[in-house]
């Protein structure tokens, strides 16, 4: 049993022989750190055992309701086969470092290599880097790419007026430090108001951003037009979406989207308290202007192929504080998860998927909408996953009232309800439908 | 070793019918090609690929700066509990569990670092770097005060300079003085009434320690600017020193480094961030807090608002509480001492000049005339990950040698014999290495000057 | 590749002390000693190991009559559930759940078998056999009728013999006929008032089926015997041909065969054992059964008692459970159409004699002229693992080759080029291999000869 | 998706062509069934989805009622840790087979050699095989073990009359194919009442079979005793005990065992319904007797150490009915497991785990016979894990009374408890108590 950490090996021999060796007589010889600024090391932080943390652990996590989560606005999650689990948990991935070494890390990088693959071929754009960390910071670097690229001489950035509070604060920090400034552009029934869009724009815009689906979950009707409003400004659009969506919904190279952004971890990932995957897919031409991570095919010494991360002078660790972003760790063990959910489900699984997020939300919003009280969808549009209701009554205390039945849904506004449904809560709908009745 | 790509197994097609599809024909894309394989082709790819991979379970993993620890299977398993899966959007009443042990371990982390307030919002160490400078820079806005430099040393993390700059400000490099520490004079040259900040690793990047901290901690201050601890270094000075006891006002952690939690072959980390008092109202939102036995989120008044969408990598910060609940006192106390005495031990063992002395954790070994990179692709052929090469750049052909604690005397001296055989290799040797390897010497060059960035990439091609 | 003992590591010997021992010391021992290992180096010992090891994830696995198919990562984590980790003593009310997935599972085994009633309890294969001739016993005594032998074909699992003989059987040995099936007329001899049963593998080991099956039937039970199905070749039929249809009165399930439960290195496995209303009351104590909604234990009335100290290996019950469940009729059925037509695709493409047609899912290829186990060892240098070889004994240097149904096309192919370019080596590359592998050819010879069975006798001879 | 196995990968075109090349037309012409043996394929089993079977198995567990269980009689828990679950669910363990091609099978054959050798290390004696079933099957084949060897002439098997009635059930059938019989022994306060012992022997004793701790949780006093009366007898004396056991209780050797049998997975295993791992360990002398696996070293042809299967010619797949037992598929993948756990115990965590044993088993025993009407331990012995308490009142009520309260205990007899507590139960020891005192 040792007395200090369970994860350092040394035995007392060994601990006597290695300081023999290094020639001091104790572990205190080797720390030089002045007296005034020593410390006592007492944290008052009491060692447990490997049971006890996890029991502790087990019931603390046991403090949270159990609720049925109709819950979704940008962090979404289906369900991930064991597979995905049992594999990213092998320790040669999970305890893995960044691939410095690509001689003895092509296995890791071959996955990264074949993420990126899986993103070109949903995007339709030729490069997609191997993470960030979310969808709000893979909005934020795309602002700052775009702040960055020649084509681009503008310096607003128009963004949703609905856009998710969490995105937005972020755009507006990691811009602080440029010359760009963030501006919302008007709505209309759920989807791009593209004549409003079109008079804010003009050659002071750096970027257009829009989201198909957008937060509300209404499918973007009008993407092709807001690309022309963004081509015609001479800024770069850019569009947010997800890995489902972007089974079913249009191709963004096919409607001109310079960059696509959003989260990657709808797949490979449980409900994970916002913890993200950031997707990040860009025209060849700004390759050298990409944030981020990229692996790319190479040779060995032998002439076969092999993987490698590429295009290091754009990073921190080479370029400092000309780097095309700061990012260094991301989100590779994300990455892995979703390629692996991806190859899972394989094309046709995954556009199954898709389309299921249509029809489950179709039909949940009719059941709802057959309720004295509720009208949903509210736009006129329609809805990937999730929607919009209005309720009568305000909303606040329907979807307390509906906490306590054992549902969770987002208020968005006075008299507005947001649910999301997929495959993890969709044997639930009925329920819901019938809580909902209870409460109203 | 070859393992195909899985588009090279099998590439299918699939339309997005218009018949059975649920939406209109001009909402949807026409069709989507992806690899289609069953499971047991997949378990059998990425077992395969698995096996090509170099680990923490694999052998020693002695990157200088990077602290590749065991991590400890049974955070896993913590970790993966069901009901730790909640959504962000749930009100904080419904996940009380969540923010209780949010709040706990804000509480561990300011008694580790000396400091009066955590975010755990930032998902990375760069991202808490940026997330501090934001702070700092808030600080000083509040009080009207209009700085536009960061002083960073030339021997820092590359992400110091890049967090800065994002920051909006110009960096300033400070030189390494000759003992490989700050070098007062150049600093007091390089401090004014325009630096926003002072970014400093403490032990320093070839483990340090500086030990005029506390007349740089004055001399920033008395600047008008603020000291930034870069939490990378940790691991040297658990339970023996904490930056808020040396002056630091802000510093961020890297749990994914001295708290074990893995790196998954480049991430997600967690990077928290640490500050005294003055700077808490500045902090990003939402914090938690305890009110009356129960956790509630507030936002800190002057926040600085979000750094993340939501709340940052959730399960890597369970991970971290499980890691630092399982050592305790002592633990920590003891995964210190045993870095540091594994680096000096280890460095005892090798036949190389360290030009900088006394380090802790980590050292700078000098491959002198050999280059570096080549003794370090040798190094992978006698069955080791090698150390960080060529950084910092102030040490000539550096090899940053970070054994971390827990490797034992075995295969300590199977470390230093690998560094010793790569030294006394030829210089074709070297040239050649490593041929042992699943890969040999992969062409970085042609890789950067063609990039092939995806296997459509690949297909194009041929 | 080679991997220390941990004993090499690391062997501590702890006192056994009397001063805080709790109990007399002449009820103590003075000492013990094993490795003292820090969980990091465990974690590295044993992964290293398990990548010196084949397994159904390393690729092709086509050991005949052992249906090495791929085994469901969610069944691991279904069986996982802590809610499933009871002690067998508790009350049958506590452990609803636990009954009802047997009862269900007992269920599902008797549709599959067409059988009429099922125990669950033999923890393998052999396990099951040896219930099954002890409940053949017991029905043969409950009538006074003393028979003393069991017949059993030449070409069938070894483990018959010895279940047979383990009963307190003498075991007839049953050639095989010219066509590779039973000999009606052998049989014809074999039989008699003293049979108790015949064992039978349908289809056989060489993947025959007995096409005379319905008349072999009839002769066991006009002799007044018991016919007995090994259920090690069930994959083959699955949803196509039910022993209980054919005239089988008793069988056992190797659910790690058919129902795709891990293997795990040589176990655990299970042999549920079906039989026909008959012999139920036969059955080991307890089985399971629901009244009036509630599931509860009950001794069948003149059970053979107990063939293991409890229920069995309930884990990999679990398992089974959730294989048939997710994959139901059509993926059954589906199995063994693929498994059938994998080996015979795989056949198509060898260049060997395969001397006995039609076969199902599994065939037994010769080497002809050169040893089937170097042809093996050889085939280890192809990057495959090589069938099951030598057996059964009647065809010469047997290779007995079963695919299953996870193989692709592709595999098959590589598996197809292993079998034909090992064949085509010369001897001294076949006599020298393997080569390519962690260890070399392995002397199985002095190994028994002068065995070493643990790290003490290693020290005591260095 | 797939309509058949999704464990079969055959696109329908790879399908077409392996048909192609076999030359049939379809499938079913694969199949020489006769048409009067033919099965329509209908089981009436529906295929669910993966997340369809694990939330249905959830729900079944969620029947079983959450006792505290202080349960033992020879089915025994501890915790294990993660380590176990995580390295012994690496595909390359629990995916192979047994090792009939060691060149590509070292790294199990390996463990398992690590296996038997901490069994002899722990037992003293210098064979142990890889595994059996459980510990009754050991006990059973132990006994087939003394009809088989040349030393040994008797017939009549000698159990404690308090034996475990699975293991009797299990030794009757094992030993009704051979001239072995069983007969008991009495007991005198939990431990073997040596005297009768030695009356009841004489030559025609093949095994004389003793427990430590016994199946009442009595550490055995008299254990050289019995070896005596064996050994006198001309008798094989079988030590029934477990892993944990070992560790602190008396050498098997040293008492004079000649075959040690019991549950080796008191460590690696969660509470598994009984499940086990069989115990096996025996003399030199009797080596080509043993059932099961052995793992030997060897060298391969480049002189490098090697493992391989070893002395074969002993089992089933070569002497058929002449194997000393019918063993093929044992419990390989436990017994890696109990590996792991003893590794990671090591020997100072093993035997202090072992003390607790003793020391908590003393004062829950002490703590229930402070209440009125509870006498504890029934028998004047030191207790390992688990005792016997005698109730004024009937136990069978009391037992029932407890799981009201959430704790689930044995009843061994009219007024008899028996009483378990280990590391994954301490915790509620206090519960335990104050439940008692509830229901007295």
């Amino acid at each position: 049993m040792t007395r200090g950490s369970p994860y350092a090996p040394h035995t007392e021999a060994e601990t006597a022989e290695m300081l023999d060796a290094v020639g001091v007589a104790d572990e205190e010889s080797l720390f030089d750190i002045p007296a005034d600024v020593q410390f006592d090391g007492d944290f008052g932080i009491e060692a447990r055992s490997e049971r006890d943390v996890r029991t502790e652990l087990r019931a603390t996590f046991a403090k949270n309701e159990r609720l049925t989560e109709f819950l979704g606005r940008g962090h979404h999650s289906h369900y991930v086969p064991s597979l995905v689990d049992d594999l990213s948990r092998r320790s040669e991935f999970l305890t893995s470092y960044t691939q410095y070494q690509p001689e003895i890390t092509q296995g890791f990088l071959q996955v990264l290599f074949e993420y990126q693959s899986m993103l070109v071929e949903l995007t339709g754009l030729p490069v997609a880097n191997c993470s960030m960390y979310d969808a709000a910071t893979a909005l934020a670097e795309a602002a700052r790419l775009a702040g960055r690229v020649r084509r681009v001489s503008g310096t607003r950035v128009l963004v949703p007026e609905i856009l998710h509070a969490g995105k937005r604060s972020v755009l507006d920090n990691y811009v602080a430090g440029t010359d760009l400034t963030v501006e919302t552009y008007p709505m209309d029934d759920g989807n791009v108001d593209t004549e409003a869009l079109a008079e804010l724009a003009d050659d002071d815009v750096a970027m257009v951003y829009a989201e198909n689906p957008t937060v509300r979950g209404a499918v973007e009707e009008n993407l092709a037009a807001v690309g022309d409003v963004a081509d015609d400004a001479g800024a770069l659009f850019c569009l947010g979406t997800d890995t489902v969506a972007l089974a079913l919904l249009e191709e963004p190279a096919s409607v001109g989207a310079d960059v696509v952004v959003g989260e990657a971890d709808a797949l490979g990932m449980p409900t994970a308290y916002g913890m993200g995957l950031g997707l990040f897919a860009t025209r060849e031409e700004f390759l050298r202007q990409v944030p981020g991570r990229l692996v790319g095919a190479s040779e060995d010494a032998g002439g076969k192929r092999a993987y490698t991360l590429t295009l290091q002078t754009r990073e921190q660790h080479i370029r400092k504080e000309r780097a095309t972003s700061n990012i260094c760790t991301n989100q590779a063990w994300v990455a892995l998860r979703t390629a692996m959910h991806v190859a899972y489900l394989g094309p046709d699984g995954l556009v199954e998927l898709a389309k299921r997020c249509v029809t489950d939300a179709e039909s949940l919003a009719a059941d709802l909408s057959d309720l004295r009280g509720v009208r949903a969808p509210v736009h006129d549009r329609h809805h990937f996953r999730e929607f919009v209701a209005r309720t009568d009554q305000p909303a606040k205390p329907i979807a307390s009232d509906l906490e306590s039945e054992g549902f969770a849904v987002h208020v968005v506004g006075e008299h507005e309800l947001q649910v999301c449904i997929t495959d993890l809560n969709a044997g639930k709908a009925d329920a819901l439908v019938a809580a909902f009745e209870e409460v109203l | 070793v070859y393992e195909p790509l899985l588009a090279e197994k099998n590439s299918t097609r699939v339309a997005v019918d218009e018949e059975d599809s649920p939406l209109p024909d001009d909402l949807t894309r026409d069709s989507v090609e992806l690899p289609g394989l069953s499971e047991p082709e997949l378990a059998r790819h990425y077992t395969r690929l698995s096996q090509m991979n170099w680990s923490v379970e694999s052998g020693p993993y002695p990157l200088g700066s990077c602290t590749m620890k065991y991590n400890p299977s049974f955070t896993e398993d913590a970790a993966a509990d069901p009901n730790a899966a909640v959504h962000p959007d749930r009100s904080p009443e419904s996940v009380q569990g969540t923010l209780e042990l949010l709040y706990d371990l804000q509480d561990y982390l300011g008694r580790i670092g000396g400091m009066d307030a955590v975010t755990l919002q930032p998902p990375a160490g760069a991202a808490g770097e940026f997330t501090g400078i934001l702070v700092a820079k808030a600080y000083h806005e509040s009080r009207g005060d209009d700085r536009s430099e960061v002083v960073v040393p030339a021997s820092a993390h590359g992400t110091n300079f890049a967090s800065a700059a994002m920051a909006g400000y110009d960096v300033v490099e400070l030189p390494s003085g000759d003992d490989g520490r700050v070098d007062m004079e150049a600093l007091d040259a390089a401090i004014s009434e325009d630096t926003a900040a002072l970014m400093l690793t403490n032990p320093n990047t070839v483990g340090l320690f500086e030990r005029d901290i506390v007349d740089i901690a004055e001399m920033v201050h008395d600047a008008g600017g603020l000291l930034y601890y870069d939490g990378a270094n940790l691991n040297a000075l658990l339970g023996r020193g904490r930056p808020g006891d040396m002056g630091f006002d802000i510093m961020h952690y890297n749990v994914h480094k001295t708290f074990a939690t893995p790196h998954g072959g480049g991430g997600p980390g967690a990077g928290p961030v640490g500050v005294v008092e003055e700077l808490a109202p500045f902090l990003p939102s939402p914090r938690v807090r305890q009110r009356g036995g129960n956790y509630e989120l507030f936002d800190p008044e002057e926040s600085i608002g979000k750094v993340h969408g939501y709340r940052g990598n959730w399960f890597v910060l369970v991970k971290a509480y499980a890691y630092i609940a399982r050592l305790g006192d002592e633990g920590l106390a003891d995964a210190s001492a045993k870095a540091v005495l594994n680096a000096n031990y280890l460095a005892s063992q090798m036949e190389y000049e360290v030009p900088y002395e006394p380090f802790h954790h980590e050292f700078a070994a000098t491959a002198g005339e050999r280059d570096a990179a080549d003794v370090a692709k040798r190094m992978l052929d006698y069955g080791v990950h090698p150390p960080t090469t060529k950084w910092p750049e102030f040490v000539p052909e550096a090899m940053l040698t970070e054994p971390t604690e827990i490797e034992n005397l075995d295969s300590l001296d199977d470390l230093a014999h690998a560094f010793n055989a790569a030294m006394a290799d030829s210089d074709e040797e070297l040239a050649n290495a490593p041929s042992r390897t699943t890969a040999r010497r992969i062409d970085q060059v042609s890789a950067a000057r063609e990039p092939r960035l995806s296997w459509r990439a690949l297909e194009d091609e041929s």
